[in-house]
């Protein structure tokens, strides 16, 4: 089994994780947290695609990855601040 | 003479400069959301001659860097957003929304976002065009008051998880083919599973976030629930940035064949949508919420459309023409419903009345509207019919004339229930509604679509060139 | 039953995707167009080469997206009282001792992200954590209130909008550097507002207030 | 240049009008609608040849006025503008009486479309807008009566609108373009002719899609159910002219099937429509009687009976005498002038209707008899038919209290009488009966509708009337359910529910939603999954 293998077999069992947990938990806040589980999965894939057998790593997965990471956190962020918010209009 | 490269750099540049000054100058935010909708949607005017365009950005051409083109399947998308953002934002509905701390940075935010997305040639850029559109139009969704919250929560959820499946999609697409460039992936000619892992991953994920039936459930409630301005955004052009993706990645990275093969899997979701949204729309209890499981029946005239499309622009054309008509007519329809909310004091559908003679505008744009959505001629909305019918005919499916007429009539018989509140004993006006000029006006160009038949042809002849 | 169906769907799922990864052959990446046009760029790592002059209109965009999440976050953050500061003298004194440190070290990381990993957001999510310690410790500083901190939040993106309007003038194409030398010093520019710019927007994120700054005053 | 013109403000002076009605609401806006009718008169007298085009329009709109046309679109003109003149009185002004107007305007653009239009989407623009806006003016009056026409000519027109748009794309598709048969000789399959027969057949009153017209007539405003009967009438057997034209190769059966319909239509409408005792329900079912002649005589054609050319100008010298003729008796109902001139007028109109000499009737029924010998004694059969009907109307127009005189209305009822008995002078040669028999056999169903008239009233005879639109009755029970059910009818007495009211609708399983979403999800990944795998092998 190769690194690229490896990585990708990592990467896709989080992913699925992820999605399960998206569909299958209740509480809002798991599901935002299975959302980053399934996002990481799939940035993880970029990065096991971007191994190279005896050279140095492909630079553009590598890079996509950082984007897509912050892209996720600005997203996790607004979604807990929904989190919040709907709990506020609950309470009042 | 203004170069293609500065023309569609402004594209985003222009609304997202004004994002950021209305974020950090909150006062001018609601003019500066205003002002800047309707630049933008003048310079998308003058776009109009310079379709066939692309460009790379920041000089690096395409498997390295990103480009941007503008053809003839992404202007009518960018127009019907330009004309959606300007009359929104002028309406009342849309200069009550702006006045909410926050909205008017949001309100461009969205626009720069649709803009990028709809000239983006590169997977991976379509996805970060892809949330910012997303996260923009949650956030407007949830300013709705304190009911919309909940279903904001819903729709991020759904379309964060759509994204992470488009993401994916992505990422196998560039290990398949070493190209992010959507031409190029098309280019590479795919087959086997390292055509079939992506394209599912990325059309699973598009569906999802443009809530194609059976993924709609996110979307009547967050329709229904947002501001009247937002939910005319909403169903008029954000839906559509999702399929308008979809399109691309059907016609342009996948082959032909990949297309024909899975054609009746499109044609199935399509017909799907439209039953399931009439369905939702008969037993809808409030204005909005019938208005926005209209919303879910038509759009499944795009993946119905794209049942056709291989081999067949006429069918591209029938597709690009329903989303624009819908759009206009769908922009229309949620300002005027807020007129007819106002004037009644109420939306329950069953007991709206005549919003009286003062709201002309208003029930001209209901109508218009309607007429628009039926595919009624000239609408838009007929042209589109007749293209796609002549397109499914031409290729042995003659029952697709009598099943878009079905769908019309369907149309009518749940749109009837909105039409026949303005034959009823007026209401006691509120003296405050809107008159509803901006929705009239957007009704009208729905219908005047009608006249736009050579330009689509023009523009889908533009897209073939080379 | 059907959480069963969805569980084994899934697993199913994943294993024929990763079945696609071990049947399908991976095609060449572009390591080695990265490769031949890094020169150009001035930087001498090839993924803050990528990051921010191959796919700079990328990096502008995610940056955007950040600036949007601030946006949000303030248009939709409820009015709830502040949580109080952790004012015990270990958090105050770990404050103390860590801030100048990771304020060193982001800058650090910063500079090295134009010839090792390391970069912009690298530097500018470190900065956050230095930021987040001050303001559960209560002393947040004045620049993250009020117009500072809203410019502050959207500095990045308009540094990214003013260079790639900046070159235009001298290129006539939106973010296309002109040559090596001058390449690097605005990459690296950029990249020091734009890591000031995340740090602020993403400790604005973690406190989460309304927009105008007046939290715990009730209902809107 | 000017001709041109004129083709292009035919539809768009009627639009044009209906837009101002909205902004203006005084009667001059019921002017203006006359005046709008005005150029495809003009056109219709004078323009005869004449092509234009509208290149944005759609699909590119051609319009072009065939000569043989050209008197129908005079006749059918007149017909609108003589309505909406009377109109002008008729109709109160109030918020009601703008949309009158606004959908006066539409329909009437709208046939005159159908007449100039050459290419089928533009064709299918008029006859939807002529349908659709129509509704408006069936249940202007807003009566339970009125609503209930309204409903049931909406799902006649919609099934008809159905069948019609199916038909035109089937069209385009055998023969690669919008030019209608007519023109290119391509035959279409049998379908599509049955599917037209169907689109066309509501329009027209065939047997047994008539049923909206006997309801829709009497509740209509009086001006209103002149065009409808008039003018509107029409569209479907030109329709039937141009995509289903006599020329080319029926499918089998079809000409047999609307030889029979028509037949039936004739006599079974004189029979159900002498027993009414509302003048305008007894007008509407001579309608429906006289086009069953009309679409016998396409059928015959069809069926090889008839040779296609006179039996196409026959159809279209029907359709000019039968718009007037039915349009005056209409406006004659409440025509606003002195009794006596009433009367002479109504009893012109009637007598062209029975075929009598000099009269443009006359010349119809000849130009009939001679395109299809075979149809010679049913047309002398059903012309005694036609004069029973006729008489049951004057008699009972006789009856009702005379309407308040008004110069407007007297105006337009006399343009229309003035127009029907003045058309013969134009074809001299044809209204003049050869024989003396001719003569003879033409005057006789007038003179024996007379004599049975005055032997009934002296004799006293009542009989019942079968209730107006027959065999709309079968389907009642499907009416009230769907009436019960007040989903779709609303009504203004429920008081708006509160909003808490509509908040406990029980809110959605949301764990349930998303695991369906989740099956969704399987299978449509594995669909497109399969697809694409599939491709690949191919």
């Amino acid at each position: 089994m190769t690194s690229e293998a490896l990585y990708a077999a990592v990467a896709l069992a989080l992913f699925g994780l992820g999605w399960a947990g998206l569909l299958l938990k209740a509480a809002p806040l798991r599901k935002l947290i299975a959302l980053n589980v399934m996002s990481l999965g799939a940035l993880m894939l970029l990065v096991a695609f971007a191994w190279r057998p005896d050279a140095p790593p492909d630079p553009v997965p590598h890079a996509l990855a950082i984007t897509g990471i912050v892209v996720a956190v600005a997203a996790t962020a607004l979604g807990l601040v929904l989190i919040r918010r709907v709990r506020a209009d609950r309470d009042r | 003479m203004v170069s293609p490269d500065a023309a569609l750099a402004a594209l985003f540049v222009l609304p997202l400069t004004g994002a950021l000054a209305a974020f950090a100058a909150p006062r001018a935010a609601a003019a500066l959301a205003i002002g800047v909708s309707w630049a933008n949607a003048a310079l998308v005017g003058g776009l109009y001659g310079m379709v066939g365009a692309r460009i790379a950005l920041g000089g690096h051409a395409a498997p390295l860097g990103v480009a941007l083109r503008l053809d003839g399947l992404a202007w009518p998308f960018l127009a019907l957003a330009g004309a959606l953002f300007a009359f929104a934002a002028s309406a009342t509905a849309g200069r009550a929304l702006l006045a909410k701390p926050g909205a008017a940075a949001l309100w461009l935010t969205l626009l720069a976002g649709l803009n990028a997305l709809f000239v983006s040639a590169d997977a991976f850029n379509l996805y970060i065009t892809l949330e910012v559109v997303s996260l923009a139009a949650v956030a407007l969704t949830a300013l709705g008051g304190p009911a919309a919250g909940a279903p904001a929560l819903r729709y991020l959820f759904v379309s964060l998880g759509g994204s992470i499946f488009y993401l994916a999609g992505v990422a196998f697409f560039y290990r398949a083919t070493g190209a992010l460039d959507i031409g190029l992936i098309g280019a590479a000619g795919l087959s086997g599973p390292a055509l079939a892992a992506p394209l599912a991953l990325t059309t699973l994920g598009l569906l999802l976030k443009a809530g194609a039936a059976p993924f709609h459930f996110w979307l009547p409630p967050a329709h229904a629930a947002a501001a009247p301005a937002a939910s005319a955004l909403l169903s008029g052009v954000v839906v559509k940035a999702a399929l308008y993706v979809l399109i691309r990645l059907w016609t342009d990275a996948a082959p032909p064949e990949a297309l024909d093969a899975a054609a009746p899997v499109f044609r199935v979701l399509g017909l799907a949508a439209l039953g399931v949204g009439a369905l939702g729309a008969f037993r809808a209890t409030r204005l909005k919420a019938l208005i926005a499981f209209s919303t879910v029946a038509q759009i499944g005239y795009a993946p119905l459309a794209l049942g056709f499309a291989a081999g067949s622009p006429l069918a591209v054309q029938a597709l690009v023409a329903f989303m624009a008509a819908h759009g206009l007519a769908k922009g229309a329809i949620f300002l005027a419903a807020d007129g007819l909310r106002r004037a009644n004091g109420h939306d329950a559908l069953d007991s709206l009345a005549d919003p009286g003679s003062r709201l002309g505008p208003t029930k001209g744009a209901i109508g218009l509207g309607v007429v628009a959505l039926m595919g009624l001629p000239p609408s838009g909305g007929f042209l589109a019919k007749w293209t796609l019918a002549e397109a499914a005919t031409a290729q042995g499916h003659w029952w697709m004339a009598p099943l878009l007429a079905g769908a019309a009539v369907l149309t009518g018989v749940y749109m009837l229930r909105l039409v026949s509140a303005l034959v009823r004993a007026p209401a006691c006006a509120d003296g405050d509604a809107p008159r509803g000029w901006s929705a009239l006006a957007l009704a009208v160009a729905a219908v005047a679509l009608g006249f736009s038949g050579p330009m689509l042809s023009a523009l889908m002849l533009a897209e073939a060139a080379p | 039953m059907a959480a069963a169906f969805l569980g084994g769907f899934i697993a199913l799922a994943c294993l024929a995707l990763f079945a696609a990864v071990l049947v399908a052959p991976a095609a060449p990446g572009l390591e080695a167009a990265v490769a031949a046009a890094l020169p150009e760029t001035g930087v001498t790592n090839p993924v803050t080469g990528v990051l921010l002059d191959f796919r700079g209109y990328d990096t502008l965009l995610e940056v955007a997206v950040i600036a949007l999440a601030v946006i949000g976050a303030a248009a939709l953050a409820p009015r709830e009282t502040p949580p109080a500061p952790l004012a015990g003298p270990v958090a105050t004194a770990a404050a103390a001792v860590l801030a100048p440190a990771i304020v060193l070290f982001s800058g650090y990381l910063l500079w090295t992200g134009g010839a090792r990993p390391g970069g912009a957001f690298q530097a500018g999510a470190l900065l956050a954590g230095g930021l987040v310690l001050l303001e559960i410790t209560g002393s947040r500083p004045w620049w993250r209130r009020g117009l500072s901190g809203r410019l502050g939040a959207a500095a990045g993106t308009a540094a990214f909008l003013i260079a790639g309007l900046g070159v235009m003038a001298a290129t006539g194409r939106f973010l296309d550097y002109p040559g090596p030398d001058w390449g690097y010093a605005v990459i690296l520019a950029i990249e020091a507002v734009a890591a000031v710019s995340v740090a602020v927007a993403l400790s604005a994120l973690f406190a989460a207030e309304p927009g105008d700054g007046r939290p715990g005053e009730g209902a809107p | 240049m000017t001709d041109a013109l004129l083709l292009i403000a035919a539809p768009v002076m009627p639009l044009l009008a209906a837009a101002l009605a909205m902004a203006a609401p005084r009667r001059l806006s019921m002017l203006g609608l006359a005046v709008a009718a005005a150029p495809a008169l003009v056109a219709g007298l004078t323009a005869g040849g004449a092509e234009a085009e509208l290149p944005g329009f759609l699909f590119g709109a051609q319009l072009r006025l065939e000569p043989d046309l050209a008197p129908a679109l005079a006749a059918i003109a007149l017909v609108w503008g003589a309505a909406a003149l009377h109109g002008r009185a008729e109709i109160a002004d109030g918020p009601d009486s703008r949309r009158y107007k606004a959908c006066f305007g539409i329909s009437m653009a709208g046939q005159f479309a159908t007449l100039l239009a050459r290419d089928m989407a533009s064709f299918y623009a008029g006859f939807a807008a002529l349908s659709f806006a129509a509704y408006g003016l069936v249940a202007h009056k807003g009566t339970v009566e009125a609503m209930r026409a309204g409903r049931v000519y909406a799902v006649f027109v919609v099934m008809g609108e159905l069948a019609l748009f199916t038909a035109f794309v089937l069209i385009a598709a055998a023969q690669a373009g919008l030019a209608p048969p007519v023109e290119t000789g391509v035959s279409a399959p049998a379908l599509v002719w049955w599917l037209l027969l169907a689109g066309f057949g509501v329009k027209a009153g065939l047997v047994p899609l008539h049923v909206w017209l006997p309801l829709a007539h009497p509740v209509a405003p009086v001006p209103a159910s002149a065009a409808l009967s008039g003018a509107t009438l029409k569209a479907g057997l030109v329709g039937l002219l141009v995509f289903a034209p006599p020329a080319l190769a029926a499918p089998p059966h079809y000409g047999e099937a609307l030889i029979w319909l028509g037949f039936i239509g004739a006599f079974g409408a004189a029979l159900l429509g002498v027993a009414q005792r509302d003048p305008k329900v007894v007008l509407a079912y001579s309608s429906v009687s006289q086009m069953g002649l009309a679409l016998a005589l396409l059928g015959a054609a069809a069926h090889g009976l008839a040779e296609p050319a006179p039996a196409r100008a026959a159809v279209l010298l029907f359709v000019v005498h039968h718009a007037l003729a039915k349009a005056a008796l209409f406006l004659g109902v409440s025509s606003g002038a002195p009794r006596m001139v009433t009367l002479v007028g109504l009893g012109v109109a009637a007598l062209s209707l029975t075929g009598a000499p000099l009269t443009l009737g006359y010349a119809a029924k000849a130009a009939a008899g001679a395109a299809a010998p075979v149809l010679g004694p049913v047309l002398s059969v059903a012309a005694f038919g036609t004069a029973a009907l006729m008489a049951r109307a004057l008699w009972l127009v006789v009856r009702q209290a005379p309407a308040r005189t008004s110069r407007i209305k007297a105006t337009a009822f006399g343009a229309l009488v003035l127009g029907l008995a003045s058309a013969p002078l134009m074809l001299a040669a044809s209204v003049v009966p050869s024989t003396a028999t001719a003569a003879a056999a033409a005057l006789a169903p007038a003179l024996a509708a007379l004599a049975l008239g005055f032997g009934l009233s002296l004799l006293r005879v009542r009989w019942p009337a079968p209730p107006p639109g027959d065999l709309v009755v079968l389907a009642d029970p499907i009416g009230a359910a769907l009436e019960r059910s007040s989903r779709f009818t609303g009504s203004t007495a429920d008081a708006p529910r509160s909003a808490a009211a509509l908040q406990d609708e029980a809110p959605p399983d949301e764990g349930a939603l998303w695991r369906e979403t989740g099956v969704a999800m399987a299978v449509v990944l594995l669909a497109v999954a399969l697809a694409a795998l599939g491709a690949a092998t191919r």
